[in-house]
C-alpha cells in the first residue's frame, strides 16, 4: 500500500516561491496517485484567500496551482483555524474547500500519515 | 531630521514589528511593504500592533500590495501610496532604515 | 532503515551541513539513504561555481565528495534549479545559456522522484532554512 | 505512533516554537537543532516557552550547537544528542517533522 | 537627489521586484542614481543562468535590461558572489571554473564600491528579505 | 566631511553567513577611514558573546572580524539591552566593549547618523 505524506504549507502565496513549490509537491503526488494531504498553517492560510490579484506584483500565482488540487486528487485539504483567528480571517470565505482544524484536531490528524513535510 | 522606516515582513512571521516599533521617534514615518501590509487586516494581531504607534509617528502602505492581497484599509489610519510617493517619502525623511 | 534527506537551503547555511553530518551518520550506522533530494534553494547546493575561501570549509564540495564516494541518488529538482540558474549540459542547450554549472555526481529530475524515494523510505528528513 | 519534531530557528527569531508546541502529541519528541538551541539559556523567553512542554514529550538538543554556543544546559531538563543518536531518534519515533 | 540602491534578495523574492520599480520610480522623478550594489543573496539577481517559465515575468532580466538601458553602475560584490558561485570571465579563469555566469552590465567588485556610493548618496535604500 | 552610517546588525553569529557579511560591510569602511558605527541588536547581540566554538559547526568565524572592528577604527559600537535581556544575556560578559542601550537610546542615536543599513 502506498505511504501516505501530510503536507504542512507554512508560507504566504506572495513572498516568494516558498508557497508554490510546496504546492508542486502536492500536484506531483497526485499525478503520480499518491496519498497526499495538505495542511495549510501560519502565514500558508493566506494562500486560501479569495479577491486576490497577484498580476499587481507579477508574481507566480498559486491561484491556478490551489484549484488544479481537486483535478489532481489532492482533495483532502486542511486549514489551522487558530492561524485564521490570529490574521483577522476567522469569518473570510476560502477559496478551497478545506477542512477548518483546532489545535487538537491537528495533533490527531499528523499521527495519521507515514510521513510529514513542512515547507 | 526624521527616519522613514521601511518594513517588509508578516508581523505574525518575525520580529521586524516589535523591534522597530520601539525605536521610533516622534516624526519618523512607517511605510509597509510586502507581506507587512498583512498588519492592516482588520482584527489581526498586526493590527493590534500597530494601533499604540498612530499618535506617534505616520503610517504608509505601498498599493501594489495592498491591493494584490485585497486588504480593506478602510478601518485604519494609513495613507496608500504608489511608487512615486514612496520616492517622494524618502526625499521628504532625513534617512531611511530598510528592516530586510 | 532507508531513509529519504530533502536539502532545502544553500551552502551557505548551517542546515546544509547537518544535512550532511546527518547523511554521514546514518550511513554510519547501517542504514540506507534511498534519496537525497534538492530543492528550493537546496538547488544551489549543487552548483560548482561555489568559491569559498581557503581558510573555511567548503560544504559545497563536501556533499559532491559524499555523493561521489558513496554513489548516491543524488537528485536535483529541475523546475527549481532552472528557476534559480543551476543549469546541466541539456538544460543550458535547451534554453541557450552558455554556462553549464551543474556538479558531477547530481542529475536533475523532477518532483516525482521525491515522491519515488518517499514510497520507499522508512523515515523522511528535511533540512532547511538556516 | 509518535513524532520526532525537529526545530531550527531561534525562539526570539521565528514562530516555529509556538507553532510547534501547539502541535505535539504526548510521548513526541523535540530536537533543538541551529538556532534552536537558544532556547536552552537559563532566563531566557525560549526557556520559558519550552517549560511548559516537559511533562508532555521528551526535549533533546543537538551536541554541536549547544557546545558551539557555549550554552549552559545543567538548569533545564534536555537530552544533549550527537548526530548518531540523533539518527537513532528518528528511528525510534514513526515520522520525523523538519520545521524548516 | 542622489540614490543608492542596496538589493539583498534573489529574483524569486518579491523585495528585489519592489527595489526594480522603486529605481524605476526614482529615475521617473528626475533624481540620479548613483549606483546599485548587489549584496548578500543578492548577488544572485545577477547571474545569466536562470530560466523563467514562459508565462511569467523574468525579473533578473527585468534588473538586466533596466541597467543596461539607462547605463547605471551596477555592483555586484566580488566576495557574496564568489561564495555563491556568481562568477565573470576573470574569477572564472583564476579559481578554474568552467562557467562564466554574471550578466553584461553588471561589474564585480569589492565593498568599498558600496561606501564610495553612499558617500555620494543623498538617500541610501536597501531591498532585502522577501 | 564624510557622510555618517550606522550599521544595525540584526544577525545570529551561526546562522548563515549574514552576520559575517554584515561585519565585512563594517570593516570596509574602516580601511577607508568613514565614520560607522555598529549597533547590535535582535539576534545580532550574539556575535558579541564569548566561550564560543563556531569551529564545531565549521563555520566562518565571526570572532576575527570583530577583533579587527577597533584596529580598522571602528571603534563606536552599541548593543540594545533589552534584546540581552529576552535572551537571558544581561548580566553576561561580552567579548567588545560596547555601550549599552535602552530603547530610548537607540532612537536617539539613530537620529545622529546620514544612512543606517540595516542588515
Amino acid at each position: 500500500m502506498a505511504q501516505s505524506v501530510l503536507l504542512i504549507s507554512r508560507s504566504a502565496p506572495w513572498a516568494g516561491v516558498n508557497a508554490a513549490e510546496a504546492l508542486d509537491i502536492a500536484l506531483a503526488a497526485g499525478a503520480f496517485d499518491l496519498p497526499l494531504s495538505v495542511l495549510f498553517m501560519d502565514e500558508g492560510v493566506l494562500q486560501l484567500l479569495t479577491q486576490q490579484q497577484p498580476q499587481l506584483l507579477q508574481q507566480k500565482d498559486v491561484t491556478a496551482q490551489l484549484q488544479a488540487l481537486p483535478m489532481f486528487g489532492i482533495e483532502q485539504l486542511y486549514v489551522a483555524q487558530q492561524c485564521l483567528n490570529k490574521r483577522g480571517l476567522a469569518q473570510s470565505p476560502l477559496a478551497l474547500d478545506a477542512e477548518h482544524l483546532d489545535d487538537t484536531q491537528i495533533q490527531q490528524l499528523i499521527r495519521q500519515f507515514d510521513h510529514v513535510i513542512t515547507l | 531630521m526624521t527616519t522613514l522606516h521601511i518594513l517588509n515582513t508578516s508581523p505574525t512571521a518575525s520580529t521586524q514589528f516589535s523591534s522597530c516599533l520601539r525605536l521610533i521617534s516622534a516624526g519618523d514615518a512607517i511605510l509597509l511593504t510586502g507581506e507587512a501590509v498583512q498588519a492592516l487586516r482588520d482584527g489581526s494581531v498586526g493590527a493590534q500592533a500597530l494601533s499604540s504607534t498612530n499618535a506617534l509617528c505616520r503610517l504608509y502602505a505601498l498599493e501594489d500590495d495592498v491591493q494584490a492581497r485585497g486588504i480593506d484599509t478602510t478601518h485604519i489610519g494609513v495613507t496608500v501610496i504608489d511608487y512615486p510617493a514612496f520616492v517622494a517619502l524618502c526625499v521628504e525623511h532625513t534617512r531611511v532604515n530598510s528592516w530586510t | 532503515m532507508k531513509f529519504v534527506i530533502n536539502v532545502l537551503s544553500p551552502s551557505t547555511a548551517p542546515a546544509t551541513r547537518r544535512a550532511l553530518v546527518f547523511a554521514q551518520a546514518v550511513l554510519a550506522a547501517g542504514h540506507d539513504i534511498v534519496r537525497v533530494f534538492f530543492y528550493q534553494d537546496g538547488v544551489l547546493t549543487a552548483s560548482n561555481t561555489q568559491v569559498v575561501a581557503q581558510d573555511q570549509p567548503d560544504i559545497a564540495q563536501q556533499w559532491q565528495a559524499f555523493i561521489v564516494e558513496h554513489q548516491l541518488d543524488a537528485v536535483v529538482c529541475i523546475a527549481a534549479a532552472l528557476r534559480r540558474g543551476v543549469l546541466d549540459q541539456a538544460e543550458a542547450q535547451r534554453y541557450q545559456k552558455d554556462a553549464v554549472n551543474l556538479a558531477a555526481g547530481y542529475e536533475l529530475s523532477g518532483l516525482g522522484q521525491l515522491h519515488d524515494g518517499v514510497q520507499q523510505a522508512d523515515r523522511v528528513i528535511s533540512f532547511g532554512g538556516a
